[in-house]
């Protein structure tokens, strides 16, 4: 289990705000952080790694105590068994996938381990390339693989797949995935996309200005109301046409259009740019895969 | 005419030694400014590049007094080492490496800062120490504001020559290096070797800038 | 009423007593330039503008004059007398033969190639054959000047200059000195030329105060600062 | 009427791709340019400017010639009667807000305009800050009220709203389309964006890779296929539950969420990160402002 | 100790006559740097940055011969015009323009391709000229290059050194500036006035530096 419990005043564009957290993670989960920009996502994974010092902290990680402000404890980076993703990747542009890899190499490591992590990332194609000439995903697999060189207890994944498409995107979080139960890691990730954190996570800390303002199961952070068969959905009217009797409403519902025929009551003080909830009590969608 | 090539070889081997020197001594103060957030820092900046608007005869003066065996550490250079750092070599690289200090460590500086911070965390989360993370991660990835520090502290050097008339003294083999030579020749009115020996620099000095600047359209701008 | 005069570094200082004994009687102000007398003359050559050249020995004025840059020819105004000057605790009763010795490491000379003084201190070290043990402890000054300088500093142990340097109030006192037996150099004969250069501005002061130079009174002050006359 | 036809090769990150468009504007219509990033809209707006020479072309706007390559005529920007407004504003940071307006200030142009101006913007508080102590909604209105004080035939607009919060987009939305109306101007708009493409134009023209693939009405680029009283709408599986001898489907459109009840049939073959249209035929929704 | 201030006064006329010159001659000079798609722009740029490694020696030299009055330019202006170049503070000024120029000009260019081009597209599509671009719109908003330009140009200016022995010479109240007096009074022996003229220089520099790092933290970092 890992016990992180942590304070830091942090400067924010809008002035001080207190970064205040306590949570706990059980060994060997995935668990996601979610929050706006400037929520203090980033700050909390790296105080977790050691490169950020919180002005006062207990961290304990299966029993191992890494920082306690208290008794003056505070392992480097270098000591904490930690593998890190950044979101830009971090990749050594001097080195190949290779280096990169036995860069972090230590006597105790198994040498066969990068030949293991580059064969599981389908890499060994590509070792001898320097870092800038790989694709988006193709450096992130390798950011990946380098994190888990180590054999850390605890993978910190800062908005890995933000800059990705939605392919890569997808395909990666299948490997993220993977590697994350095959190697037993418990697993922080900071994501933004709903669809990432739903797939991927048991756990979920929703943040906001630095504390943490709900957290649980996806369903149960998210899906508070629980609606089979219903919809209910938030658009905006794009604009209101008579035709004949009834009026037409085009509303946008993220890059879709829903139209529909309202009356002229339902449409009295709509405009368009008027934010809507649109709901459906007998709905029985037909889904189709594209 | 019988040209003398021993000034040429002489200032090229001040310059060598002085720019190996300030990458010694650049790098870890191009670092520290990199990273500090120190209040001392533009003090430090601006202490740092005084030899850019200092004349050299303020420098000369100044060293001179240092430099002298009744002076610090003129004396501890002279009595206990051996080595006087006036009208010698010694004292010439001495100078050489103040001189030409805000030339290397400025594009080191600028180099180090350029890059993402990530890539020193990244280090220090794969259990590599802050040494190894300077000469296997930053040093690398800086090639470039290395080229240009090493070539314009090596040229800066070559121009040296206010400073060297003053702690120089002239000495053959020791102190005369070329642009003190070129001086002399000028005043005895020798025009045909301050040709040969200004030409020589001239060629070079462009040469080297032109290459810097086609290298690395940026980076001398970083100075 | 201003004229410039270039002057041999080894009379800086009664040059200075000359030009304000000068200014007194006559108004005229007079601005000194010191360098050794070689590389005036080649700033005299490259178009400097000064009036009246005193120089530390007749090969430049009258190359000067060779070339048709000065009015008239050179005149010789005094003699130069070239002394040893140390700050260190030296036997100057050794002489020369002091330069042998393992406790002098650096001997300041002007640079022989401009500065007469530097050139009569070369020929005195050829005459008792020390050339050879000299050559590496030389430091060679761009002129007397820096000669001084280097002595006075400290950073020399041993210097060759002029006689009127180590005789101006404000030196005496500082370090010892000693003549060097003035048979075994050249005499130091310095001569003087008004140039064509001072023809375009101010002719008659310039004249005036090439006058002045020969003048008793000037001679006066020559003397004093241990200038001899033949 | 406004004619455009012009032709320049652009060095595009994929290569070399020719822009090449051929279209008219009608005389105080509003158009948008819509399209991905890169497809040359914002190159189209700085070649009728004057600011980019195509390689070939042809421009006349109300039967003068401000372009033809043939002819060699090419009116500098300074003399085609354009406002343009820049995607970053563009605002002089050296001077107040009325003096960004009078730098467009020449002889002909009367001074009370500028007054007029601030005060149709509602700017005069304003009038003496620097742009950098604006917001940003502020500045996109300096930025368009100077635009305006040339009385220019055409003005251009660069996504103006793209980095505005969704309120503040809507208000502008407003102004630009009432100062339009007022000035009589035509004008050409850039923008990503759906809701202001439907709210605010006469006239689509949807570019992709240098060339016009659609153009029309709103309703005829977009709205190909009228269902009214239909939905659909595509999105992504987040995750599929069994629940007895049902499944519960969840489903990411936007940023809402549609869970729906569905058969063991239905789910086979779909699994989570599936993009899927969700489709319903008696869909009746009740629209509520909110 | 009585001090001539003189020199002082000199060396500041000097760097004011010579700062405001650059600025005539660098702004437009930097202009076409920043806009231009010339492929000399590299040798261009390696010109204009010769003076930063060339010894002041050799430009000493090639002055001294193109200032001649036998040579060219220096017969035009000392027949011509009457004003001789040599050893004459016109001709010092000709010397520090081209010496000091790259200190004017970086700065210049690095803050005017800084600035969006969208400020100048702007200002054409609102009807004004080049001209008036760079004057209302650009100049204004690039006021920190503009002060760090200005500012090492005449810090520079006042470090000369070599240059002016060289094409100078030592002439009181036409080129004797302060640079070249402390050199002359430290060969006088009055260490009195070097001490105070070099004091004089040594604050007034690192004020200078001070200044521009404080107020402007990356610029010189442009130069
Ligand atoms: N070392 C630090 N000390 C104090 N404040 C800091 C420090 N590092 C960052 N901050 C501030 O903390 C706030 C939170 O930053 P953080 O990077 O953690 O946000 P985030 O949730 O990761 O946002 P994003 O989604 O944009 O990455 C920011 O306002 C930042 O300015
Ligand atoms: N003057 C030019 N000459 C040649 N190519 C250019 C020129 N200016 C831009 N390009 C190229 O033309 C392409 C189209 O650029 P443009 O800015 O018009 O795209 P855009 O549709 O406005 O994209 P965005 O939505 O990102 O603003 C780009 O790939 C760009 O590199
Ligand atoms: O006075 Mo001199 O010319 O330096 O020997
Ligand atoms: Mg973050
Ligand atoms: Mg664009």
């Amino acid at each position: 289990m890992i016990q992180i419990r942590v304070r830091k005043s942090l400067l924010m564009a809008s002035g001080k705000t207190e970064l205040a957290v306590d949570f706990n993670l059980e060994a060997g989960s995935f668990c996601t952080l979610y929050g706006k920009s400037g929520a203090g996502k980033t700050t909390i994974l790296k105080i977790l790694a050691g490169l950020i010092q919180p002005d006062e902290g207990f961290i304990s990680v299966n029993d191992e105590v890494w920082l306690d402000t208290g008794k003056n404890i505070n392992l480097p980076p270098q000591k904490r068994e930690i593998g890190f993703v950044f979101q830009d990747y971090a990749l050594f542009p001097n080195m190949t996938v290779r280096e990169n890899l036995q860069y972090a190499l230590n006597g105790k490591t198994d040498k066969n381990r990068i030949d293991d992590l580059l064969e599981r990332a389908a890499l060994q194609q590509l070792a001898h390339r320097k870092p800038l000439t790989l694709s988006g995903g193709q450096q992130q697999r390798v950011a990946l693989m380098r994190a888990l060189v180590r054999k850390p207890q605890i993978l910190l994944l800062d908005e890995p797949l933000s800059a990705l498409d939605l392919e890569m995107r997808q395909t990666l979080q299948t490997e993220i995935y993977g590697l994350h139960q095959s190697f037993h890691t418990t697993t922080l990730l900071v994501s933004h996309q709903l669809s990432e954190i739903y797939r991927l996570s048991d756990f979920i800390i929703s943040l906001e200005n630095g504390k943490i303002m709900a957290q649980g199961t996806p369903a149960g952070v998210f899906g508070r109301e629980r609606l089979s068969s219903k919809i209910q959905l938030i658009g905006e009217v794009l604009s209101i046409r008579e035709n004949g009797v009834v009026y037409i409403l085009d509303i946008l519902v993220g890059n879709n259009i829903i139209k529909t025929v309202t009356t002229a009551e339902e449409v009295q003080g709509l405009q368009p740019g008027d934010q809507v909830k649109v709901s459906a009590k007998a709905f029985n969608p037909i889904v189709q895969k594209l | 005419m019988n040209l003398d090539w021993q000034p040429l070889w002489l200032t090229f081997k001040l310059a060598g030694i002085t720019t190996f020197l300030l990458l010694l001594l650049g790098l870890p103060l191009a670092w520290w400014l990199a990273h500090t957030r120190s209040r001392v820092k533009p003090i430090v900046e601006a202490i740092i590049s005084l030899p850019i608007v200092l004349p050299p005869s303020v420098m000369g003066f100044y060293l001179l007094l240092a430099f002298s065996p009744t002076g610090f550490p003129g004396s501890f250079f002279s009595d206990v080492l051996n080595v006087p750092l006036v009208f010698s070599f010694t004292g010439l690289v001495v100078g050489s490496v103040i001189y030409s200090l805000p030339f290397m460590v400025q594009p080191l500086q600028a180099g180090l800062e350029s890059l993402p911070n990530s890539l020193t965390e990244a280090s220090y989360t794969l259990g590599r120490s802050k040494t190894e993370t300077l000469f296997r991660v930053l040093l690398p990835n800086i090639r470039p504001a290395l080229l240009t520090g090493t070539v314009l502290s090596f040229a800066h050097t070559i121009g040296e020559f206010g400073l060297v008339l003053m702690i120089g003294g002239n000495i053959p083999g020791e102190t005369r290096v070329v642009s003190i030579a070129i001086y002399h020749e000028v005043e005895s009115l020798n025009y045909g070797s301050a040709h040969v020996y200004s030409l020589v620099l001239l060629v070079l000095s462009f040469l080297i800038l032109l290459t810097v600047y086609l290298v690395n359209k940026r980076l001398v701008k970083t100075l | 009423q201003k004229i410039r005069v270039a002057v041999a570094a080894n009379a800086q200082f009664v040059a200075q007593v000359l030009k304000e004994a000068y200014e007194k009687e006559t108004g005229t102000t007079v601005d000194l330039v010191i360098g050794s007398s070689g590389k005036l003359a080649t700033q005299i050559e490259q178009g400097a503008p000064f009036d009246v050249f005193l120089s530390a020995d007749t090969f430049y004025p009258n190359a000067l004059h060779r070339k048709g840059l000065t009015m008239g020819k050179p005149q010789v105004y005094a003699y130069g007398t070239l002394v040893l000057w140390t700050t260190r605790n030296l036997d100057l009763k050794k002489g020369l033969a002091l330069i042998k010795d393992t406790g002098v490491k650096k001997i300041a000379i002007a640079n022989p190639q401009l500065a007469p003084y530097g050139a009569a201190a070369r020929k005195a070290l050829q005459h008792y054959g020390l050339e050879a043990i000299a050559q590496p402890k030389l430091i060679f000054a761009e002129s007397i000047a820096q000669v001084n300088q280097y002595v006075l500093s400290g950073v020399v142990d041993l210097g060759f200059t002029a006689q009127s340097v180590v005789r101006e109030p404000a030196n005496v006192g500082k370090g010892k000195y000693r003549p060097v037996d003035p048979t075994v150099y050249p005499p130091i004969a310095q001569s003087t030329v008004v140039l064509k250069s001072a023809g375009r501005r101010n002719l008659a002061q310039a004249q005036q105060f090439y006058k002045f130079i020969f003048s008793p009174r000037a001679k006066l002050i020559f003397k004093k600062y241990g200038y001899y006359y033949k």
